[in-house]
C-alpha cells in the first residue's frame, strides 16, 4: 500500500510507536479533507489503539461505521478531540467468514450502543460485549434479520413473530 | 408567584381569532406549491419532484398534497415553475368512508373533542406543530378541544408519522382502546403516504390501509392552523370546502 | 441473548411508561424499576420510531438522500442537512461560497435558538409552571413565524443543498431577522430572570437528575447535557466548521450536572446564538450562494461531515458510489449518544421527577431512532 | 330456661369428648371429628354466654375451699357473659373452618395433638373468664399461655417458629409474673382471694400501691394484647402460628387481656384520679398508631393482620383509658359511653379480624403464599372468599355502614367529649389521642385497600396466584357467618349498645343507654322527659322513622348532652345502609338502561401500547405502601444496603440487589437498649466471679454479716 503522509502528529507518532498490546502494523491510509488522519490496523489491535486514543491522547469517541464490502466487513472507528487536528478514523477489516470484531465497550462505554446497533443491523458479532441482542429491532423481528446487509430487500415487509411468553425486556 | 400572574396578564391575549376570523399574521403558514397552472410543454419529470407529487392532468399541473414534502425544489429560484401562494392553511379534508359510526363524532363531540396524539415515527416537526396548538397563540382549549393522555377518554386519534413497524401494534392498541364513536386524523405527509420515508421494511406508507382515516391534514409539517382546521372538520364545525380539497386523483384513497 | 438481571428488592416492580404516553410525547418506552419511590434502575427501550433511514438512503442520489437527512429529525433539520452537505461537499471536492457559509451559520443558530426555547418550554411545562411555559410557548411560536417569514419554512426545511443554499436572502431580510431575534431574546432574558427567582420551580430542578462529570465522560455525552456536567466540547469550536472561527462567542459550561445546570446552559446558549446571529447579519459577504458540483461524473469516496446540532455533535458519514448514489450513510446523532447516558440521571431519583429529568434532557427519539 | 351451670358442664363434657375422641380415632379423621366437637362446644358456650348476657340469672358456684386461701369459685356476671359469648362466637366459625384447613398438616404434624391442645385452650379460656377468684384466674391464665405457645409452635419443625414461640412464652410469663405481683398487692391482710373480697378490700389500698398494681396489671395483661412497648412478640408469634390459631389469638386471647384490664382496673380497683386513665389512653393511642404504621407497610398478610391487631388493641385500650378518666372525674355516663365504645370495638375486632385471618389462611391454603407481593387477581378464582374478605376489610377500615365504623366513630366521639373535663393537660391529651386515632383510621383504610387490592385485584404476580381455586363450602360458610355478623353489628348499633350497656352499668354505676340511644323521638309517648325543642330537633334527623314498624329502639345513635346544646352527636348506620342500597340499586338500574341502548365492548386495560403487560410490571404491595414508608421513615428507620454487580466493565450492570432491614420501633428504642444494658450489667457482675475459693468465702462472710446486721433492725 502506498505510504501516505499524515498531518496529525499524534497519529503519526502512534503509527510509528505502537501503544502497548498492539501487534501492528498500523498504516496511515490517508489524510484527505476534514478527517485529519485515516489509518488501518488489524482488528485485534483496535481495542488497544482506541484505548490509547481515549485515555492517553484525550480523544473522544464519535462513532463506529460499518461498511459491507463484497468479501469483508470494513469498520471505521471515528474519534475527535479538542485539538485543532481534526477527527481521526481507524479502520479494520474483518473477513465475512469470521464475522467477529473485538468489542471496545468495556474500555469505551460510549461505544456500547454503537456495537449493539451494528450487531443487530449487520449481524456482526462484537466479541466480549456482554449485552448483544435485541436492540434496534424489537423481539417481533425474525431472528437473524439484518436489514443493513446488502442482500436485504428493504422494500419487502416482513412477517413478524409473536413475542414469546418468557420474553423479558433486555437490560440497558 | 404573583409575579407570574401579573406577567401573564401583562402579556395580553395573543390567541389567533381563527376560526371566527381568518388569521393573516405573517409566518403562520409556509404555504405550499399550487397546482392548476398551465403545464405548457412540461412533463412531470421536468419538475424534478423527488417524491413524484407533481403530475400533469389536462395540460395543467396537479400536485398531490398527500405526497408533497415541501422541499421547495419546484419553486423559484431553483425550480421556477410553480407559484407559491403567500398564505393559506385550510388544507385539511375529509375522507368519506363507511365508518363504523359515521358522523358520530360530529354529533356527540361538536363542542368538546378529546384528542389522543400518537407518534407513529414522526420526525418531530409535526409533533412540534401539534404541541403548538395547545400553546397561547393557538390555544385549542378555547374551542373545546383537549389533548388527553388516556385513549379511554379520547374521541379523535391524531396520528403523525409514517407508522413504523414498531409502532403498528401500539397504534392499533390505542385505537382499539378508544371508545366509539371515534375518528382518526392523519397529520402530515408521512402519515398520509409515508412521505420521504416511503413504504419500506421498517416504515409503513402512512396510516391508510392500516386504520380508517377520516380527516387528512397534508403538509410537511402542516402548520398549527391546518391542524386546527382538521379538528374543526372532525367536530363538524366547519364545512369541507370543495375548492380547497384536492381533486380526485390527488388522494391516496382514490388511487 | 443478553437479558439483564432483575433488580432484586422485596416488592420491586417495573413501572412501564409508553410507548404511547403523555400528551404529545414521542414514542419511546421506559421501564422504571422501583419499589414505589426511588428509581432503582431505568431501562429505556427505543427504536419504536426506527424508519430505517440509513438503509433507505442507500442507492439514492445525494440530493435525494439530503431530503432524508433533513427530515429524519424535524426539529434539528438544518444542522443535520448541514452535516450531510459537509460530507458530500468533501467528496465532491467543492466548498460552499462564503456568503452561503455565513447564511448557514445564521440559519443554524436560528434553529438552535428555537430549539432551546422549545426545550425551556418543555422544562417549565414539566414542573407545572404554566405561565412560564406559556411565555416560552409564545416565544417559540414567534421564532417559528420569524423563520417562516425569513426562510419560507417554519422548521427550515428545503434550504441546504450540497454546495450551498437553495435560495438567497437579501440583506434587509437578514437585518430584519437579526432585529426580530434580538426582540425575542430580550423577552427571553426577562423570562430567565423570572425563572431564576421562582424558588418552587428551582426546587424541582436543583439537584435533580444529576449526571457526574466522570459518567458524562465515560458515556461520551455531547451537547448541552455534557456541557452542564462540565464537558466543554462543542464542535463549533473544537472541530470548527463553517465560519464560526470569525465570530465571537463562548461555549458555556456548568459543573453541577443537574436539571438546573442544563436549563442554565440552554439560556446561555440561546444568548450566544443571538450574539452570533447579530454579528453575522451585519457581515454577510457578497457573492453567490451555490457552488455547483463538478460537471460530469462526480467523484466517489467517503467522507465525514459534522455539525453541532442543537442537542450536540452530529456526525454524518457518507460514501458515494461512482454513479453519484449513496453506498453507505451512517448517522451518529446527539440524541443517540445522550439517550445512552440518560439512565444515569434518573437512577436514585424519585419517579415523580422522571418527567422533569426527561424534559431537562430534551432529547429527541426521532433523532435517535432514525 | 336452661341452667348456666348445666351448660358449662355440658361444655366441659364436650371438650373432654373431643380430647378423648382425638386420642381414640384414627389420625386422618381427626380434623372432622375435632371440628364437630369444637363446634358443639362453641355452640353450648354461645348459649351460656347469651343467657348470662340477656337474662339476669346470677350464677355462682364454689369449686373448693382452701383453708388458708379462701374459696375458689366460678361465677358469671354480665361482663363475663359478654366475653364468654364472644369466645363462643369466634371459636364456632374457626372450628368449622379448621376442619378442612387442618388437612394441610396431615402427615406432617400431629393432628391429634392439635385437637387436644385446641380443646384444652378453649376450656382454659372459658375457665379463665368465669373464674371468680384470683387463684383459679391465674391458674387458667397460665394454662392458656402455655397452650397458646404449644399451638403457635405447632409447625415446630421450623426453627424460626420455635424462636417466635419462645419469645412469646418468655414475654407472656413476664406478664404473668407482673399480674401475680399485682394480685399479691391487691390481696389485703384478710387474705380473701375471691373477687368479691378483693373488691371490698380495694378501698383500703393507698396511692402508691394503687399505682403499682395498676402498672403491673395493665402492662402484665397488656402483653397479651400487644400494646406498646410490650408488643415485640406479637407479630412474630402471629406469623408463626397456623392461620386458624392466629384467628383465635386475635379474636379471643387478645380479648382476655382486655377482660383482665377491665376486671382489675375498672371493676375491682377503679382509679381514683385521672393518672392511670391517661396512661392507658396514651398507651392505647400510640399502640394504635404504631400498629397501623407497621401493618400498612407489611407485606406478609398474616403479619400485617398481626400488626393490625396491635392497632385495634390500641383503639380498644384507648377507649378504656378514656372511660377510666371519665369514671375518675365523676362522669359516669361519659365513662359508660367510652366503655361501650371500647367493648363494641373489641367485639367488632374479634369478628372482622377472625374473618380476615380466616381469609388469609384460605389464600395461603390455595396459593401457598401469604406474601401480597406474590398474590393478585384472586377475585377471579375465589369470588366468595374475595367478597367476604372485602367485607372484613371494609369493616376494619371503619367504613360505614360496617361495624368497625360504629365503634371507631363512638371512640372518636368519646375523645371529643373531653370538653366536659376540667384539666387542660388532660384535654390536650385527649385531643392528641383523638388525632392519633383519626390518623390511625385513615391509615387503616390505606392498609386494607392495599390488602384487598394487592391480593384480589389486578394481575396475579405469581404462578400459584394464577392457579388458585375457591375454598370448600365449610370454610366459606365460616367466613360468610362472620361477614354477616360484621354487617349486622354495623347496621343495628342501636340494638347492640343497650346490651353492652348492661355489662358496663355495674362498673360505672349508671346506665348510658338512655343518654346514648334514646328510644324513638316523638312528642309524648313516654318521652315527656325530653324537652320539646330537643325532640323536634330529632324529628328533622328522622329519628322517628319506623316507629310503628320496629319493635325496639330507633335507628339513630345519638348522645344527649346538656340542656343548652341537647344533641352532642348523632349517627345512623342503618339509614346509611338503606341509602347506600338505594344508591347502588339506582346505579345498577341506570347502568342497565344506559347499557341496553349501547353496544358494550370489552377491552383490556390500557397499557401504553405495550406488546404485553407482564405481571411484574404491575404495582406491588410494597410499592403501594411506599409513600407511608417514606413519610414515616423516622419511625421505621430502615437500613438499606445496595449492591451492584457488573459484567466486563463498570457500566454493564448485571444485577442490583437492594436490601431493606427494619427493626420494630419498640424493639429498637426499648428492648434493645434494655437488653444491652442488662448485658453490660451482667458483664460487670460477672467480674466478681474471680474463680478463687478465697474470694467466694469472703462473699459468704460479708453476706452473713449483712444478714445479721439486717436482723438487728427488723
Amino acid at each position: 500500500m502506498k505510504k501516505t503522509t499524515c498531518k496529525n502528529t499524534t497519529m503519526k507518532k502512534l503509527s510509528e510507536d505502537l501503544p502497548p498490546g498492539c501487534h501492528g502494523p498500523v498504516t496511515v491510509t490517508g489524510a484527505a479533507g476534514r478527517l485529519s488522519c485515516r489509518m488501518e490496523s488489524d482488528a485485534a489491535d483496535i481495542p488497544p489503539i482506541c484505548n490509547y486514543l481515549i485515555s492517553k491522547q484525550g480523544y473522544r469517541f464519535a462513532s463506529i461505521v460499518i461498511e459491507e464490502m463484497p468479501e469483508e466487513w470494513l469498520a471505521h472507528y471515528i474519534f475527535y478531540g479538542d485539538s485543532s487536528q481534526g477527527p481521526v478514523s481507524i479502520s479494520a477489516r474483518v473477513n465475512k467468514a469470521d464475522n467477529l470484531l473485538p468489542s471496545i465497550s468495556h474500555l469505551i462505554h460510549a461505544a456500547d450502543w454503537h456495537e449493539r446497533e451494528a450487531e443487530d443491523l449487520f449481524g456482526l458479532v462484537f466479541h466480549g460485549h456482554p449485552r448483544l441482542g435485541e436492540f434496534v429491532l424489537h423481539e417481533e423481528w425474525p431472528e437473524g434479520t439484518n436489514p443493513m446487509k446488502k442482500d436485504f430487500d428493504a422494500t419487502v415487509s416482513y412477517i413478524h413473530k409473536e413475542a414469546g411468553p418468557g420474553w423479558h425486556p433486555p437490560g440497558e | 408567584m404573583s409575579g407570574w400572574v401579573l406577567k401573564g396578564l401583562k402579556t395580553g391575549i395573543r390567541t389567533t381569532p381563527y376560526p371566527k376570523v381568518e388569521e393573516h399574521a405573517p409566518g403562520v403558514s409556509p404555504g405550499r406549491p399550487e397546482g392548476g397552472v398551465p403545464a405548457g410543454d412540461k412533463k412531470p419529470a421536468d419538475f424534478a419532484c423527488p417524491v413524484d407529487a407533481i403530475t400533469v392532468r389536462d395540460d395543467r399541473v396537479s400536485v398531490d398534497y398527500n405526497k408533497c414534502i415541501h422541499c421547495a425544489r419546484c419553486l423559484p429560484p431553483a425550480g421556477a415553475i410553480l407559484v407559491k401562494p403567500a398564505g393559506g392553511y385550510e388544507w385539511a379534508y375529509k375522507i368519506q368512508r363507511d365508518a363504523v359510526d359515521p358522523g358520530g363524532v360530529e354529533k356527540t363531540c361538536r363542542r368538546s373533542l378529546h384528542i389522543r396524539v400518537v407518534d407513529g415515527g414522526a420526525c418531530n416537526a409535526c409533533l412540534s406543530e401539534v404541541s403548538q396548538i395547545t400553546k397561547p397563540y393557538y390555544d385549542i382549549h378555547r374551542l373545546g378541544f383537549f389533548i388527553t393522555p388516556a385513549p379511554r377518554a379520547a374521541d379523535l386519534l391524531l396520528l403523525a408519522g409514517p407508522v413504523t413497524e414498531h409502532m403498528k401494534l401500539p397504534l392499533k392498541k390505542a385505537f382499539e382502546a378508544m371508545p366509539g364513536p371515534k375518528v382518526v386524523m392523519a397529520v402530515g405527509t408521512c402519515a398520509l403516504s409515508g412521505g420521504i420515508f416511503g413504504p419500506g421494511f421498517a416504515s409503513g406508507g402512512g396510516v391508510a390501509g392500516f386504520l380508517p382515516v377520516d380527516i387528512a391534514v397534508p403538509g410537511c409539517p402542516p402548520p398549527p392552523l391546518a391542524i386546527i382546521h382538521g379538528l374543526l372538520l372532525a367536530a363538524g364545525r366547519k364545512d369541507p370546502d370543495p375548492t380547497t380539497s384536492p381533486g380526485p386523483g390527488c388522494r391516496r384513497d382514490a388511487q | 441473548m443478553a437479558s439483564a438481571g432483575r433488580v432484586s428488592e422485596s416488592g420491586a416492580f417495573m413501572m412501564p411508561i409508553g410507548p404511547v404516553f403523555s400528551g404529545s410525547a414521542e414514542s419511546a418506552h421506559f421501564l422504571l424499576e422501583t419499589v414505589g419511590e426511588d428509581i432503582i434502575r431505568m431501562i429505556p427501550r427505543f427504536f419504536y420510531k426506527y424508519r430505517g433511514v440509513e438503509k433507505t438512503a442507500e442507492g439514492l442520489p445525494a440530493d435525494r438522500a439530503l431530503l432524508l437527512a433533513e427530515r429524519f429529525s424535524g426539529t434539528s433539520a438544518f444542522a443535520h442537512s448541514l452535516a450531510f452537505c459537509h460530507a458530500v461537499e468533501e467528496i465532491w471536492g467543492i466548498e460552499a461560497p462564503r456568503r452561503a457559509v455565513v447564511l448557514r451559520v445564521i440559519l443554524a443558530e436560528l434553529e438552535r435558538f428555537r430549539h432551546h426555547v422549545a426545550a425551556m418550554e418543555g422544562i417549565c411545562n414539566s414542573t407545572g409552571l404554566v405561565v412560564a411555559a406559556s411565555q416560552a410557548g409564545i416565544l417559540e411560536e414567534d421564532i417559528l413565524r420569524l423563520s417562516c417569514k425569513f426562510a419560507g419554512h417554519r422548521y427550515l426545511f428545503g434550504l441546504n443543498i450540497p454546495g450551498g443554499l437553495q435560495r438567497d436572502f437579501s440583506d434587509t431580510e437578514c437585518m430584519e431577522l437579526g432585529r426580530g431575534i434580538q426582540e425575542i431574546f430580550v423577552k427571553l432574558q426577562d423570562l430567565e430572570k423570572r425563572l431564576r427567582y421562582s424558588s418552587s420551580f428551582l426546587d424541582r430542578l436543583e439537584e435533580v437528575g444529576t449526571v457526574s462529570l466522570e459518567d458524562a465522560v465515560d458515556y461520551g455525552l455531547v451537547g448541552p447535557v455534557a456541557r452542564a456536567s462540565g464537558i466543554s466540547g462543542d464542535l463549533r469550536t473544537c472541530l470548527s466548521y463553517g465560519d464560526y472561527g470569525s465570530f465571537e462567542f463562548s461555549v458555556p459550561v456548568e459543573r453541577e450536572g443537574d436539571g438546573y445546570a442544563r436549563l442554565r446552559i440552554l439560556f446561555q446558549e440561546a444568548k450566544q446564538s443571538n450574539s452570533i446571529i447579530s454579528q453575522a447579519v451585519s457581515s454577510i459577504p457578497v457573492g453567490g450562494i451555490l457552488q455547483p458540483p463538478p460537471p460530469g461524473a462526480k467523484p466517489s469516496g467517503a467522507a465525514l461531515g459534522w455539525a453541532e446540532a442543537p442537542l450536540g455533535a452530529a456526525f454524518h458519514w457518507v460514501r458515494l458510489k461512482e454513479n453519484g448514489r449513496v453506498a453507505r450513510y451512517r448517522l451518529t446523532t446527539p440524541s443517540f449518544t445522550n439517550w445512552h447516558g440518560f439512565h444515569l440521571s434518573t437512577e436514585g431519583f424519585a419517579f415523580q421527577d422522571f418527567p422533569i429529568i426527561l424534559a431537562t434532557f430534551g432529547l429527541s427519539n426521532a433523532e435517535c431512532d432514525r | 330456661m336452661m341452667e348456666i351451670s348445666l351448660l358449662l358442664e355440658l361444655f366441659l363434657l364436650s371438650c373432654a369428648a373431643g380430647i378423648v375422641l382425638a386420642i381414640a380415632i384414627p389420625e386422618r379423621n381427626a380434623p372432622s371429628i375435632f371440628a364437630w366437637t369444637a363446634s358443639i362446644s362453641s355452640a353450648i358456650i354461645l348459649i351460656a354466654g347469651g343467657i348470662g348476657l340477656f337474662t339476669d340469672q346470677p350464677f355462682q358456684a364454689e369449686l373448693w375451699r382452701i383453708s388458708s386461701l379462701g374459696t375458689m369459685g366460678i361465677g358469671m356476671d354480665r361482663l363475663c357473659s359478654l366475653f364468654v359469648f364472644m369466645a363462643g362466637l369466634v371459636f364456632l366459625p374457626v372450628s368449622v373452618f379448621s376442619a378442612r384447613y387442618m388437612q394441610r398438616y396431615s402427615g406432617r404434624y400431629s393432628l391429634r395433638s392439635f385437637s387436644i391442645f385446641y380443646h384444652l385452650l378453649f376450656a382454659s379460656v372459658v375457665l379463665l373468664l368465669i373464674a371468680a377468684d384470683a387463684l383459679s384466674f391465674l391458674l387458667a391464665w397460665e394454662v392458656m399461655s402455655i397452650l397458646c405457645y404449644l399451638l403457635i409452635n405447632y409447625e415446630h419443625e421450623k426453627q424460626e417458629n420455635t424462636r417466635s414461640g419462645l419469645l412469646m412464652l418468655v414475654m407472656g410469663e413476664a406478664g404473668f409474673l407482673a399480674v401475680v405481683f399485682g394480685f399479691l398487692l391487691l390481696t389485703g391482710p384478710s387474705g380473701g382471694l375471691d373477687f368479691t373480697s378483693l373488691r371490698l378490700n380495694a378501698g383500703s389500698i393507698g396511692g402508691v400501691t394503687r399505682w403499682l398494681i395498676f402498672l403491673l396489671t395493665f402492662f402484665g395483661f397488656g402483653i397479651k394484647a400487644g400494646i406498646i412497648p410490650v408488643n415485640t412478640w406479637l407479630p412474630k408469634a402471629y406469623k408463626a402460628a397456623p392461620g386458624n390459631i392466629a384467628a383465635i389469638l386475635s379474636g379471643v386471647t387478645l380479648n382476655l387481656a382486655v377482660y383482665g384490664i377491665i376486671r382489675i382496673n375498672a371493676d375491682i380497683l377503679p382509679a381514683l384520679d385521672v393518672g392511670p386513665g391517661i396512661v392507658v389512653l396514651i398507651t392505647g393511642s400510640l399502640s394504635a398508631l404504631i400498629g397501623i404504621l407497621y401493618a400498612t407497610t407489611e407485606d406478609d398478610m398474616q403479619q400485617m393482620l398481626a400488626h393490625s391487631s396491635i392497632e385495634n388493641a390500641g383503639i380498644i385500650i384507648a377507649g378504656l383509658g378514656a372511660g377510666m378518666v371519665f369514671a375518675a372525674t365523676q362522669h359516669p355516663v361519659l365513662a359508660g359511653i367510652a366503655f361501650i365504645a371500647s367493648l363494641y370495638h373489641m367485639i367488632n375486632h374479634s369478628m372482622f379480624k377472625t374473618l380476615l385471618f380466616l381469609g388469609s389462611s384460605g389464600i395461603e391454603l390455595k396459593t401457598g403464599s401469604r406474601d401480597m407481593n406474590g398474590l393478585g387477581g384472586l377475585i377471579r378464582f375465589m369470588p366468595w372468599t374475595g367478597s367476604f374478605f372485602l367485607i372484613g376489610a371494609l369493616s376494619i377500615a371503619a367504613l360505614p355502614p360496617f361495624n368497625g365504623f360504629v365503634s371507631e366513630w363512638l371512640t372518636l366521639q368519646t375523645m371529643l367529649q373531653s370538653a366536659s373535663l376540667q384539666s387542660i393537660p388532660v384535654k390536650i391529651t385527649f385531643a392528641l389521642s383523638g388525632a392519633a386515632l383519626a390518623l390511625t383510621a385513615g391509615l387503616a383504610v390505606t392498609c386494607f385497600v392495599k390488602a384487598f387490592a394487592m391480593s384480589f385485584l389486578g394481575m396475579g404476580r405469581s404462578k400459584a396466584s394464577r392457579r388458585a381455586v375457591e375454598l370448600p363450602w365449610s370454610m366459606r360458610s365460616a367466613m360468610g357467618f362472620l361477614a354477616f355478623l360484621c354487617i349486622v353489628f354495623g347496621i343495628f348499633p342501636t340494638y347492640i349498645i343497650p346490651v353492652l350497656d348492661r355489662t358496663v352499668t355495674p362498673i360505672v354505676h349508671e346506665s348510658a343507654a338512655d343518654a346514648l340511644v334514646p328510644p324513638f323521638f316523638t312528642v309524648g309517648r313516654g318521652n315527656e322527659k325530653f324537652s320539646r325543642a330537643f325532640v323536634s330537633d330529632f324529628h328533622d334527623l328522622g329519628a322517628q322513622v319506623g316507629r310503628d314498624v320496629l319493635p325496639g329502639r330507633g335507628l339513630v345513635v345519638l348522645h344527649r348532652g346538656g340542656k343548652r346544646n341537647p344533641v352532642v352527636f348523632a349517627m345512623s348506620t342503618s339509614y346509611t345502609f338503606i341509602v347506600l342500597l338505594l344508591l347502588l340499586g339506582a346505579t345498577l338500574v341506570m347502568l342497565r338502561i344506559v347499557v341496553r341502548r349501547r353496544k358494550v365492548r370489552y377491552q383490556p386495560a390500557w397499557d401504553g401500547g405495550l406488546r404485553r403487560l407482564p405481571s411484574h410490571m404491575t404495582y406491588t404491595a410494597t410499592g403501594f405502601s411506599n409513600p407511608v414508608r417514606v413519610i414515616f421513615s423516622a419511625v421505621f428507620h430502615p437500613t438499606v444496603t445496595k449492591e451492584t454487580k457488573e459484567a466486563v466493565a463498570e457500566h454493564f450492570r448485571t444485577a442490583i440487589t437492594k436490601e431493606r432491614r427494619e427493626v420494630h420501633i419498640t424493639e429498637r428504642l426499648i428492648l434493645q437498649p434494655v437488653v444491652s444494658m442488662l448485658r453490660t450489667v451482667s458483664g460487670r457482675i460477672a467480674k466478681i466471679h474471680s474463680g478463687s475459693v478465697n474470694t467466694y468465702a469472703m462473699y459468704v462472710i460479708i453476706t452473713l454479716i449483712l444478714l445479721l446486721m439486717g436482723g438487728q433492725f427488723f
